[in-house]
């Protein structure tokens, strides 16, 4: 039953529990000045939550808060990687909100209590912590993504997020309910158990994960119900939109392994074919619809979308190989986009955006360092060689054609050279294309090493991928 | 006879070549021609010996220099094969070659490209010798092609000139057309020989003989006879043999010395020499050989036609060639081989000499080349008209010259064949034979005789060529006069030994040597033959016509003027090709490029595709329309789709 | 042979970060120029130790070289070369030296970017060439195309971003199902080792599909006929040095991969599918030849004469199995085969020196179309010579490398099919056509304008880059046994395995 | 009697409900956030029934914890329709179109 033992495979997140309050109440005591502070503190949070995730990684895993919480190698994996992208992405935003007087506590408590949110929903082993992780998570989002108050689009992509967030929370929640209804759990562990022993009507079953795979086809932002995240990706700060695009995936990639693996792993055959349909439809449609856009940031949200896609090949597989595929494909996902956003912000300056690829024109010739590192970040996430975005692509497509699933491997490949384009329209406007401006950097030297940092990252395990890919193997064997 | 002497036979023209080409300017001119003449010098001397070491000695050599390439059972020697054949034909080439530099010194003298020349006729000689001296099929096709480049450079030798640089490209595709039909014959020959090498293919032949391939399906040909039939298309490139012979009359675009050498000479004889090479092949299949003859009387007879009416000194030379080319072809078509190299060689000697005798015209006429803008020249320059005189008479077969007897042998030849086609390939060439004095005769006359029409421009008269020139036109008088002489040996008498391979039942000169008694009998018998009586009405038609009655042609041009169109425009085989080969593949490629390659492809697969996927992206964009309820709609669709798909 | 010092590491790895170091080193260093040249002499000179320690007596993958890389997948660091790989590799050492000297001058702006471009793209080809790991071999056949695409994209003509674009997506497209088949490959043999590939067991559907993907891939890349389109383009808009790596290498890795996985994997496929390959074939050596008759521009006729004369690689790899059928000794499978290689070796050097020659007309009057020349023999006569041998070489004349591969090819055609032979053939006269044609509209004939008359002829650097090319050619064709008897037993070893069935 | 069956129905309905009111609707954001309400009231009933029908008490607790959650989603949710109206000054739906393609 309840060990107050166990309480220990909490700790990470009872710290930054703890540590978020504290940011609150500084903010609420210092306010206007809050922000340096506050600014500092939540780095520090992150990183010593990440020394204490670290610390007990090589400990027995296990559940905690009677059942409902678990603490495993994957959970240790995927919340280092949280904090880490949090703090890289911290770094990145802060000269983009000073320029843009957005530099308020605020925003650092509401970044805090979402990370502690994907925390929970990494480790949610019940219905329960799920939903109240999910829920702790977006609710500052949608918030975060509203900071900008004077920015009509932002509140617009705020209330578009927030009604069909909603919507997607309210359906998953539905979908639970007929799950409890057909298994009589929200445990993880007993519907595997019942589902495992069998005799559950599979209509309920797959009535009820019809409603789960929206939810989570909503979070990570699948076809068809990806329609928030362009508009929120292009109406939201950048920052904002860097904070959205990496983390919470990740934090998203965990719930769908637990709800549909943990849980209902057994279920397979009943929800493998709807996520081919989810996987293949936003290949499709995340890479075509790409080709049109002139907004970088736009265009990065739907080069997302089918990014998805191809995580999804590797959920649907079914095989462990797949699994670490998949979350392969995750990690490298979220460090790209990263980069990504990152080069957007790194361009950017006070009242210059820097979100039209226009913007990018004769790069090379005016910061050969930076237009080189970015062209790293785009043949990676088109997935050519010696990138690591390559490696993710094959091991999934991989996991895909060892299950004999070649047409859907051949979409995918297919669609992965339409998805080339445009990354290749971004490296042709940087290198082939004469400047029309010739400003100068202005992002602080901190970000610029962290970039720097970020991209070659992508460079080095593309030729080293080997480490990272047996971590996430080891994670599922 | 061994490896050094011949290879120092084949290497001392190349050394020369190399030396005068990629070293002109160093060594300046007078050593480039010392170099080049020395080359070829040598090369005459040692074929003389090589020459004695066979004819006298009997000796024959045949062993592999190295070894060019190994592939699989499959062995590619580059080698040497020294017998009769091979020798006589060093003999004639390294001969006139060798008489040719020395002319070239004077003719050439006030030329740019001087040293550039010779490096060229040099390496011509190197890439002949490398052709007659082969002993396997990839060795004798290198030379075949070797010698068909230096053609082509020496007819553009002067590459400003359009008709120079149009007649040597022409040259080059129509002579690769033939060697179109020569490489599948050798494709041929390997397959089913199974080696490239002379003797070892030789050795083959029966069994060869016995096989049939069916090209298209249902029809069983003979192998031999397609093999032979390839590798005759080859010769026709070369020899220039109707319809393949529109090449020749351009090529008299290059340098006369060229004309006299490898257009009259020795190149285009290659064909004849590897026919007659190849006629242990060839002599199993009459078909091939019946076709050979038709084509050769065919030359013979109509390219002769064409000489009547060329004012250009050196075109008429050329159809006379042409024509001449004919009866060595239809000799072999008459399995008289032997009979067809011999003329081969008398007419390498009179025919350069010709041709070196109107370039001592030319240079005369500073560069005039208009037989109707000569005339009576004889006094100014006797050499060249003795000299000439003696060519003409060789080559319309006056008995005791060279020609005669060649020529004669031939005739007789041909008229014992019994081959489908032997009928009309008599006739061809006993007309041939007057229609030659004809043309002969007219350019002689009207170059040396009559009245004198060219303009003297003021200070110096017309005057004899330097001893340069001279003396080579002296030195080949020679032989055209007395190589006749050899018919006994070579015609008659066993002089190719093994060389040559006659089948009994189509060994049509073995007859003639029984009736065969000497030299002597031989011109008797001939002064009582019609070809004479022909020849010598030729001459005598030819003097009324142009000497004493020149309105004549004129009133005959005008009463058959359609006949005179016909002839002008050379039954119309220039014409042709124009419009159809190279017109023709002109648009066709057009066609392939702009509409396979730039609509078809291009167009519609690629960038249509490309197309489309934009296309679609415009338009699926805007299903995000930005109204949430269009949103919100997109996510209960979705549900829609599940619920419907996939609850069990 | 098994040496323990990684030669073939060294010979793929130096250039690479010889082209980072001059990368790093930044535009202005005048270093940027010698310091390639070094390095790229350096690669050809331990190339060519390649050569002299090879053993012509085994087909037995040499100079092996095997390491650990990405465990969980058990993909392997896995080199080694045979008779097919090492000429290839030699050529493609070679190529780059020309590359880089033919740079030296033209290139004015972002000299080191280019240089190192170049010298990456070495190394990577080496490496393509080397890999017998699929991953591992896929890695470096994609990752080539980056620095390519850079290249023709920034140094390249006014249509370059549409050419190189082109380029790009072509060959990924065709790439992307060898990876495919490579991952069902894995899925099968149950390893990523290309060797291991040559021994499994396949039925006949899935050697079809397997078939078709690597008929794909390889296609678009050597071009074949219809996936050539992107070639005219990409090498009219290339600078001469990527027109050079181009035409000399890229287009080998084509023919290099049909010998490396089509053939030898799926024989049965190979064997049932042999008439398409060989009418792409055919349809290449004669469609393509009419149309580069008509080309105005230099650069796309030559580009053309490439595609028609890669056909007769893909025909001599391919008419293996009816000389099979036709006779009991497979001598002349053997002939194409190796006709096929000599083709892709002697191409390599003929169609560099061509783009080369065009190069240095483009570099003095900035135009490549024909009707700009005429009569540059007078002006240039040392190039006018070139240009002409090399046109000569181009049209396969004997004494020339151009001349044996055909020679061979056409050879063992008609021991195929006479009808293969009779239209494989036509090259003799359509080659001849296009290739002097244009040296006679372009060499030849009087000065055509006064930019002509301005010209001046070629420098000492340009003719020893020419005159090393010439020799070569001349050597090949004067004696190719030296060459040939390389791959002798990696041919046999080939034919077996494609004459046994897999199924 | 009131089967488990009939509660789900009545569930089912209410979901259905709010879904056609949120796309349906295209006036008034307001309403938008009823439906929500509505929905999770629908899946609260569901819980409920489970939970009653099959004895176990934790659905009727993941009921309390819904309640609370969507209070604060409510707060939220009228914290940026507040925002919203100061920018645009409607919460018309129709107007949430400065964001698309």
């Amino acid at each position: 039953m309840f060990e107050v033992t166990n309480m220990a495979f909490a700790l990470p997140e009872m710290f930054m529990l703890a540590m978020a309050c504290v940011i609150l109440l500084v903010v609420a005591f210092l306010g206007k000045t809050a922000a340096g502070p506050a600014y500092m503190l939540s780095q520090l949070t992150l990183a010593i939550t990440m020394v204490l995730i670290y610390q007990s990684m090589g400990e027995t895993a296990g559940l905690t808060f009677d059942g409902t919480y678990i603490k495993d190698i994957f959970s240790d994996i995927l919340k280092l990687a949280i904090c880490a992208l949090n703090i890289v992405v911290l770094i990145y935003s802060t000269s983009y909100l000073k320029e843009r007087g957005l530099f308020k506590g605020e925003y650092y408590v509401l970044a805090i209590f979402s990370t502690l949110g994907m925390m929970i929903m990494v480790s949610a082993y019940h219905f329960l912590t799920l939903y109240l992780g999910l829920e702790l998570m977006s609710l500052c989002l949608y918030a975060m993504v509203a900071m900008h108050r004077d920015s009509a689009v932002a509140t617009e992509a705020a209330m578009k997020y927030f009604i069909l967030g909603a919507i997607a929370s309210g359906i998953l929640l539905y979908g639970m309910s007929i799950i409890y209804g057909a298994t009589g759990s929200l445990a993880l562990t007993t519907i595997a158990d019942t589902i495992q022993a069998g005799g559950i009507d599979n209509t309920v079953l797959s009535f009820g994960l019809v409603f789960l795979i929206i939810g989570i086809g909503f979070k990570l932002g699948a076809v068809p119900f990806h329609m928030w995240l362009p508009d929120v990706y292009h109406g939201a700060p950048t920052a904002v939109t860097l904070f959205i695009a990496t983390a919470p995936k990740i934090a998203a990639f965990a719930m769908a392994m637990r709800l549909l693996v943990d849980g209902l792993g057994d279920a397979h055959q009943y929800w493998q074919d709807m996520v081919i349909m989810l996987s293949v439809l936003s290949m499709i449609i995340g890479n075509v619809v790409a080709i049109a856009q002139t907004n970088l940031k736009r265009m990065l949200a739907y080069s997302t979308i089918s990014h998805i896609g191809f995580i999804l090949l590797g959920i649907l597989s079914g095989s462990q190989e797949g699994y670490a595929a998949a979350m392969f494909y995750a990690l490298v996902y979220s460090l790209m986009s990263l980069g990504g956003f990152g080069m957007i912000i790194l361009m950017s300056r006070h009242g210059f955006e820097a979100d039209n690829i226009d913007d990018f024109k004769g790069l090379s010739s005016r910061n050969p360092w930076y237009a080189l590192m970015m062209l790293i970040l785009m043949f990676s996430m088109a997935g050519i060689p010696p990138l690591v975005g390559f490696y993710a692509k094959l091991t999934v497509i991989k996991s895909v054609v060892d299950i004999n699933l070649m047409s859907v491997a051949v979409v995918a490949v297919v669609m992965s050279v339409i998805g080339a384009y445009y990354y290749l329209r971004i490296i042709k406007v940087m290198y082939f294309d004469k400047a029309i401006q010739h400003e100068v950097l202005q992002a602080p030297v901190d970000m610029r090493v962290m970039f720097s940092v970020n991209a070659l990252t992508v460079f080095v395990l593309g030729i080293f991928p080997g480490s990272l890919l047996a971590l996430c193997a080891s994670v599922f064997s | 006879m061994n490896q050094t002497l011949l290879l120092s036979i084949v290497l001392a023209p190349l050394f020369g070549s190399i030396i005068a080409g990629l070293f002109g300017n160093q060594v300046g001119r007078v050593w480039a021609h010392r170099v080049a003449v020395y080359g070829v010098g040598i090369a005459f001397v040692l074929s003389v010996w090589v020459l004695k070491l066979v004819a006298i000695d009997g000796e024959t050599y045949n062993q592999q220099v190295y070894q060019w390439l190994q592939s699989g059972s499959l062995s590619l020697e580059v080698g040497f094969m020294v017998d009769a054949l091979t020798a006589m034909m060093m003999v004639v080439v390294t001969f006139v070659s060798l008489m040719v530099h020395i002319y070239t010194i004077g003719y050439m003298q006030d030329d740019d490209g001087y040293a550039r020349f010779f490096s060229y006729i040099s390496l011509f000689t190197f890439s002949m010798l490398m052709l007659v001296m082969a002993n396997n099929f990839m060795q004798l096709f290198f030379g075949w092609e070797a010698v068909g480049l230096v053609s082509y450079l020496l007819i553009g030798f002067w590459y400003k000139k359009p008709t120079a640089i149009f007649a040597n490209l022409k040259a080059f595709l129509v002579n690769r057309v033939g060697d179109f039909g020569f490489l599948l014959g050798i494709a041929g020959v390997l397959m089913y020989a199974g080696s490239l090498d002379y003797v070892e293919v030789f050795a083959q032949a029966p069994a060869i003989s016995e096989q049939s391939i069916a090209i298209f399906a249902g029809h069983d040909w003979s192998v031999m006879s397609l093999i032979c039939i390839l590798l005759f298309i080859g010769a026709m490139g070369k020899s220039a043999q109707v319809p393949l012979h529109v090449w020749l009359p351009n090529s008299m675009e290059g340098p006369t010395p060229i004309s006299a050498l490898i257009h009259a000479a020795t190149m285009v004889t290659a064909g004849i020499f590897m026919v007659t090479r190849m006629s242990p092949l060839f002599e199993f299949s009459e078909t091939a050989l019946s076709f050979v003859l038709v084509i050769g009387s065919i030359t013979a007879l109509f390219m002769g036609f064409l000489g009547l009416i060329q004012n250009d000194i050196k075109r008429v030379i050329a159809y006379s060639t042409l024509s001449q080319l004919g009866y060595m072809t239809v000799a072999l078509g008459a399995s008289a081989y032997s009979a067809g190299v011999f003329h081969l060689m008398t007419h390498a000697f009179f025919k350069a000499l010709l041709f070196l005798g109107a370039g001592s015209v030319i240079m005369a006429m500073h560069h005039e080349q208009d037989i109707r803008k000569m005339g009576g020249l004889k006094k100014y320059m006797p050499i060249t008209y003795w000299t000439a005189l003696i060519g003409s008479l060789a080559l319309i077969g006056f008995p005791g010259l060279s020609g005669f007897f060649s020529k004669d042998s031939i005739i007789e030849a041909v008229h014992a064949s019994e081959i489908a086609g032997s009928n009309f390939a008599y006739f061809a060439v006993v007309v041939g034979v007057f229609v030659t004095a004809l043309y002969s005769f007219r350019l002689f006359f009207l170059v040396f005789h009559g009245k004198e029409r060219f303009k003297i421009d003021g200070h110096h008269l017309p005057h004899e060529s330097p001893a340069v020139v001279t003396v080579p036109l002296i030195l080949l008088a020679i032989p055209s006069v007395i190589s006749g002489y050899l018919i006994g040996s070579m015609v008659f008498g066993d002089f190719f030994g093994n060389a040559i391979v006659v089948h009994a039942n189509h060994d049509v000169l073995a007859e003639h040597a029984e009736s065969y008694h000497g030299v002597l009998s031989f011109m008797l018998h001939g002064l009582t033959a019609l070809p004479f009586w022909l020849a010598m009405a030729g001459v005598a038609t030819a003097y009324y016509l142009y000497m004493m009655r020149p309105d004549i042609p004129t009133k005959l041009q005008q009463r058959f003027n359609w006949l005179f169109r016909i002839l002008d425009n050379k039954y119309g085989f220039d014409s042709f090709n124009q419009t159809v080969f190279a017109g023709g593949a002109r648009s066709f490629g057009h066609l392939l490029w702009q509409v396979g390659d730039r609509l078809l492809i291009d167009g519609f697969i690629v960038n249509g595709a490309a197309k489309t996927v934009g296309f679609t992206s415009k338009v699926v964009r805007h299903v995000q329309s930005g109204y949430l309820y269009h949103y919100a709609f997109a996510m209960i669709i979705g549900l829609y789709l599940l619920l419907t798909f996939f609850v069990a | 042979m098994i040496t323990n010092f990684p030669l073939l590491s060294l010979i793929i790895w130096l250039p690479i970060i010889g082209g980072v170091a001059v990368l790093v080193n930044g535009d202005d260093n005048p270093w940027a120029r010698p310091l390639s040249l070094l390095v790229s002499l350096l690669t050809l000179v331990l190339s060519i130790g390649l050569y002299t320690g090879f053993d012509n007596t085994t087909y037995q993958m040499q100079f092996v070289e095997h390491a650990s890389w990405i465990t969980s997948f058990n993909i392997n660091y896995h080199l080694g070369i045979d008779g097919f790989s090492t000429p290839l590799i030699i050529l493609t050492a070679f190529s780059t030296v020309i590359v880089v000297v033919a740079g030296w001058q033209v290139i004015e702006q972002r000299v080191s970017q280019y240089m190192a471009a170049f010298l990456i793209m070495s190394g990577l080809m080496i490496a393509v060439f080397a890999a017998l790991d699929a991953i591992l071999f896929y890695v470096f056949f994609e990752a080539m195309l980056i620095p390519l695409f850079l290249v023709i994209g920034i140094w390249g003509g006014p249509n370059r971003v549409y050419a190189t674009i082109k380029f790009f997506l072509y060959t990924l497209f065709g790439s992307v199902f060898l990876l495919l088949a490579l991952l069902y490959l894995h899925h099968v043999a149950g390893s990523f080792s290309i060797l291991d590939y040559h021994d499994v067991a396949l039925s006949m559907e899935e050697q079809f599909w397997l078939f078709l993907a690597f008929l794909i891939a390889f296609a678009v890349k050597v071009p074949m006929w219809p996936v050539h389109t992107w070639l005219p383009d990409a090498h009219v808009e290339a600078p001469t040095g990527g027109s050079v790596i181009l035409a000399a290498i890229t287009l080998k890795i084509g023919g290099y991969g049909l010998i490396r996985f089509a053939l030898p994997i799926t024989p049965d496929a190979s064997l049932a599918l042999d008439w398409l390959v060989i009418g792409l074939s055919l349809t290449a050596v004669v469609y393509i030849g009419f149309v580069a008759l008509v080309q105005t521009d230099m650069k796309k006729l030559i580009a053309y004469s490439s595609i028609a004369h890669m056909g007769f690689v893909t025909l001599g790899l391919f008419i293996v199995f009816r000389i099979f059928a036709n006779s009991a000794t497979g001598s002349g499978a053997v002939l194409a085969v190796e006709g096929a290689m000599v083709q892709m070796i002697s191409h390599g050097f003929i169609a560099a020196a061509m783009f080369l020659c065009v190069g240095v007309l483009y570099d003095r009057m900035h135009t490549r179309e024909i009707s700009a020349y005429g009569g540059v023999a007078n002006t240039m006569p040392t190039f006018a010579g070139f240009a002409v041998f090399f046109a000569m070489a181009n049209a396969g004349l004997p004494g020339t490398s151009g001349f044996v591969g055909e020679f061979m090819v056409i050879l063992a055609a008609f021991q195929a099919n006479f009808w293969f032979a009779f239209l494989a053939a036509t090259t003799l006269i359509l080659g001849a056509a296009y290739s002097l044609w244009m040296v006679k509209r372009v060499i030849f004939g009087e000065v055509a304008n006064e930019n002509v008359a301005k010209l001046e002829d070629i420098n000492r650097r340009e003719f020893w880059m020419l005159a090393s090319l010439a020799i070569i050619i001349l050597a090949i064709g004067l004696w190719p046994a030296p060459l040939t008897e390389v791959m002798h037993a990696s041919v046999e070893h080939l034919l077996t395995q494609v004459s046994q069935s897999k199924i | 009697m009131i089967a488990l069956s009939d509660f789900l129905i009545l569930g089912a309905l209410l979901f259905s409900l709010s879904v056609a009111g949120i796309f349906i609707n295209r006036k008034n954001i307001i309403i938008l956030l009823m439906c929500i309400e509505l929905m999770l009231l629908a899946v609260n009933l569901n819980f409920i029934a489970f939970a009653h029908f099959s004895g176990d008490i934790a659905g009727q607790v993941f009921v309390f914890f819904i309640l609370t959650v969507a209070a604060a989603e409510a707060a939220i949710g009228l914290a940026i329709l507040v925002v919203l109206f100061r920018n645009i000054h409607t919460i018309n739906v129709a107007d949430l179109d400065k964001l698309k393609g």
